[in-house]
C-alpha cells in the first residue's frame, strides 16, 4: 500500500496546493494550529486562498504569516479579534470575511464530512447569521438550515499519529482538527510524534486513518501562548 | 452601588449545586471566585473541555490547555476533552444549565446584543449565539448604562441582535432585572446597597415592574 | 453535589419508569447491551413502551424479555431478524414497527442530543424510507430530511465510568451507546468497573459526565454471544 | 458457471491497493478470502469498526468484538473502535471507496432491491441503504436467477427498492455486468467458464450490450 508517511511539510503539500483553493486549518486561537504547514503554504506561495478558521491567528504566527503574504481572499471564521492586520485588510476591502456561530461552524464542517448537506439549528434565529436562510418552526421553535461545509484539503494538527494515519489529539489542542480531518478532499496532518502502527490504544483513536491522507513530524513546534494567565502559588505551609 | 466583583458574586447566587455552567469573558469570568459554600458547579469551556480548573501556577502552563478565551487553565480530576463540534452540540442540545455572559443591550422581550456596533470593526460572534440558543438559563452581567449615559436595558434592542427571547436575569451595578425571555414584564428584583428606585428609572429605558423582595 | 452513583439498577431507575413512555436502548445485536437495566424493567413490569434500539434482542435475552413481557408497544429499529417472538407480535398486529436505515437512525439520535431538530440525507432517497417526507435538492443531488429523535429514558451499557459519569466504551460494545447517553431526559448507565473520579484518561472519554444521571455496577454480565464465528488454529510450526 | 467461492473472488478483483472497504453479510462475506497478493484493503464494519480481522480462534472470542453480522471477530494493528454516528458519518460522507453487497434484484438503471419483500416479515434494512447512499462503487454478488428461474438483473425492479441508481458492477455466476449506475446500458464485461452468451440471454430480463475483453 502506498505509503501515508511524508518526510516534511512541503513533502506533504507536494501536488496539493493550488491557487484559488479552499483550506480548512484546525486550531482555536494559536492552540492546536498546524504551524509547519501553515509554513509550507506561506513557503509555497500559494494564493486567493479561501481558509475556513475558528480564528485567524496573531500578526506573526498562525495563519497571520497567510494574511502578512496577501494569500488570503476570503476567511470563514467566528472570531478574528486578535490580528491588526486581519483590521486593517477588511477595512480597506482587501479581505472578504464570513462569520458564522462557532458551534454553527463545528456542526458544518461536521455535516461536511458526514454527507449531509444541510441541518436545522436554533442558533442565530432572527439575527445578521439567519438573513437569505431558510428558517423553519419544528414542534413551536424556529430555526434556521445551514448547509455542509467541505474543502480541497484540511491542514490538521494531532499530538500523535501512526503510519496508518490513525490520530490522538491532546487537551483543548483537538478543537477543530477531527471535524476538519473528515471534511476535505485531502487531509494533511503533522504530528508531535509519529508512532508504528499498533502502538496507539484502539478504543481511543480520535481520527481514524481512512480520513488521512499525508502524516509527517513536524519539524519545529512553537506553540505559542495567546494569553498565558498565572495564579500566585500560595506560600508553602511550611 | 456594586463593583464588577460584586456583580459577579450576586450572579454566581444564581447557580445551583450539580450545575454545568458556562461562563463568558471578562465579568463573568469572575463569577467562578463567588461559587457560594456547598454548591459544586461544573464549567464548561466551548472550545471542548468540561471540569475547568483555576489558573495554572507559572509552572504549569501548557499551550494545549486554554479556555475560550485563549487563557491558559488547568483541569480537574472530573475533566474530559473533545472536539468543538461535540462541545457545541453539548450546548446546542440544551444539556449545559446556565451560562453568564456580558451584554451590550439587553431588550424588555428578552432580545440581547453583545456582538457587533455596525460601522466599527468586528470581530465576531464566537461562540455567544450558540450559548444563548442552547443554554437552558442565561444570565447576563453588564454595567447598567454607556459611557455617554445611554441604558442599555431597553425597551428594544438597537444594535445587531445575539439572540431572540433568550435572557432571563440581568445583573448589573444597580440591581438584578428578571427578563423571563420577555414571557412577562421587566420585574426589578433587587437593588444595590445606596441605590435609589428613581436613579434606577432615570437610568432603565425598559419599562419594569418593581418587584423588590 | 448529588451524588449520581446508584446501588443496583432498580435503584438507579427509581422515580424514572412510568408506562407509555419511550425508552432508547444501546447496543448492536446483543453487543454491548444494558442487561442489567433491561432485566429491571423486566421486574418492574412497566408497559407500552415505545423502545428505540437498533436490534429487539434474541427470544430468551436483551430486549426480547421486555417483549415475552408484553411491555413493549412499538420498536424503533434498523433490523429485528433474530428474533421469532418479534415476527409473530408484529404479523398479529400486536406490535408497532417503525424501521430506519441504521445510519439514519443512529443520526437521528445523535441529532437529539445535538438540539438539531431535522438534518437532510442521501440514504432512502427513492424508497419506502423517503415517503411522506421532504425531499429535496442540493447541488444536484437528492436528499430526504430526517427528524431528531429524543427520548424519556437511554438505557446504557459502557465498560468504566467514574463517579462523576464520564464512560468509556470497550471495542464494538461503543455502538449506539454514546449518541444515546446525549438523547434522553434520563441517562442510566450500568458499567463493568465503576472507578473514583480521575482514574479514567481525560483525553479518552468517550461520553462526558454531563450526560449521565445515574451510574451503577451491573451486579451480573451474561455478555451473550450471537454468533460465536471461529477459525481453526493451525498446527503449530514445531 | 462460477460457485459461491468463485463469485467472491471475481469480486475480490475489484478492490484496489489502499482501498477502505465494506463487506455485506453471505456471499460478500467470502470476498475478504480472495484479496489479490499485493493488494492491501482495511474492511470497515458499520457498527463501528476500522480494520477488521479474521475470525477469532475459539480461545480469543470476545463478546465486546462482533462484526456487523454479529459474528464475533478479531482486531489488527491498524485497527480502531467508534460509535455507529460516526461509523454512517464515514459511510455516508463518501469515505469508504467500495462495498460488495448482495442483492434480490439489480435493474438497468442501477435501482438495488435487497431489503424486502411484501406480505413476507421483513426483518429491517440494516446498514444497506446507507452503504449503497453512501459509498463510492457498489458491487453486488448474487445468483442470477431466482429459484423460480425468475431473473434477478431485471429491466425495472418489482420489489421496494434499497436505492435509486447505486450499482456499479454485478457478478453472478453467469458473469460481470457494468451497470454504471444506469448512466450506461448494461454491458456484459465476462462470462464464467462454460456459460454461452444465449443461457446469459435467456436468463437476463435486462438489456444488455455485449463488450467482452
Amino acid at each position: 500500500m502506498a505509503s501515508k508517511v511524508a518526510r516534511t511539510a512541503a513533502d506533504a503539500l507536494s501536488g496539493v496546493l493550488f491557487d484559488g483553493m479552499t483550506i480548512m486549518a484546525g486550531g482555536f486561537g494559536l492552540c492546536g494550529i498546524p504551524e509547519n504547514l501553515i509554513s509550507a503554504i506561506r513557503e509555497a506561495g500559494v494564493k486567493d486562498l479561501t481558509v475556513v478558521s475558528n480564528n485567524c491567528g496573531v500578526d506573526d504566527f498562525g495563519l497571520g504569516i497567510l494574511l502578512a503574504g496577501g494569500q488570503i481572499k476570503k476567511m470563514i471564521s467566528s472570531y478574528v479579534g486578535e490580528n491588526k492586520l486581519f483590521a486593517e485588510l477588511y477595512l480597506s476591502g482587501t479581505l472578504e470575511l464570513e462569520f458564522n456561530p462557532q458551534g454553527t461552524l463545528a456542526e458544518r464542517i461536521r455535516a461536511g464530512g458526514a454527507g449531509i448537506p444541510a441541518f436545522f439549528t436554533r442558533t442565530g434565529v432572527g439575527t445578521l447569521v439567519a438573513e437569505g436562510k431558510e428558517v423553519r418552526e419544528f414542534d413551536g421553535e424556529h430555526y434556521v438550515m445551514e448547509r455542509g461545509l467541505t474543502a480541497d484539503l484540511a491542514i490538521i494538527k494531532a499530538w500523535m499519529g501512526d503510519h496508518e494515519g490513525n490520530l490522538v489529539y491532546r487537551r483543548t489542542a483537538r478543537n477543530f482538527n477531527p471535524m476538519m480531518a473528515t471534511a476535505a478532499k485531502v487531509t494533511v496532518v503533522e504530528v508531535e510524534e509519529l508512532v508504528v502502527t499498533g502502538q496507539l490504544d484502539k478504543d481511543n483513536i480520535h481520527t481514524p486513518g481512512i480520513y488521512v491522507d499525508q502524516i509527517f513530524k513536524g519539524a519545529h513546534f512553537e506553540k505559542r501562548i495567546e494569553q498565558a494567565t498565572t495564579r500566585p502559588r500560595e506560600k508553602a505551609n511550611a | 452601588m456594586w463593583t464588577r466583583e460584586q456583580i459577579a458574586a450576586r450572579a454566581a447566587m444564581e447557580l445551583r449545586d450539580g450545575f454545568y455552567v458556562n461562563l463568558g469573558i471578562g465579568i463573568p469570568t469572575l463569577v467562578a471566585n463567588y461559587i457560594p459554600t456547598g454548591v459544586q458547579v461544573t464549567l464548561q469551556s466551548e472550545n471542548g473541555m468540561l471540569g475547568m480548573g483555576p489558573f495554572p501556577y507559572e509552572d504549569e502552563i501548557d499551550p494545549d490547555l486554554v479556555n475560550a478565551g485563549k487563557q491558559t487553565i488547568t483541569e480537574l480530576a472530573s475533566s474530559s476533552y473533545f472536539s468543538s463540534a461535540d462541545s457545541f452540540a453539548m450546548i446546542r442540545g440544551g444539556h449545559i444549565d446556565l451560562s453568564v455572559l456580558g451584554a451590550m443591550q439587553v431588550a424588555a422581550n428578552g432580545d440581547l446584543a453583545n456582538w457587533m456596533v455596525p460601522g466599527k470593526m468586528v470581530k465576531g460572534m464566537g461562540g455567544a449565539m450558540d450559548l444563548v440558543a442552547g443554554v437552558k438559563r442565561v444570565v447576563v452581567v453588564m454595567e447598567h448604562t454607556e459611557k455617554s449615559g445611554a441604558s442599555k436595558l431597553v425597551a428594544a434592542c438597537t444594535l445587531p441582535l445575539t439572540g431572540l427571547a433568550v435572557v432571563d436575569l440581568v445583573v448589573t451595578e444597580l440591581g438584578v432585572f428578571d427578563i423571563a425571555r420577555g414571557k412577562a414584564p421587566v420585574r426589578l428584583l433587587e437593588m444595590a446597597p445606596g441605590v435609589t428606585l428613581d436613579e434606577v428609572r432615570a437610568k432603565t429605558e425598559a419599562a419594569f415592574e418593581v418587584a423588590l423582595t
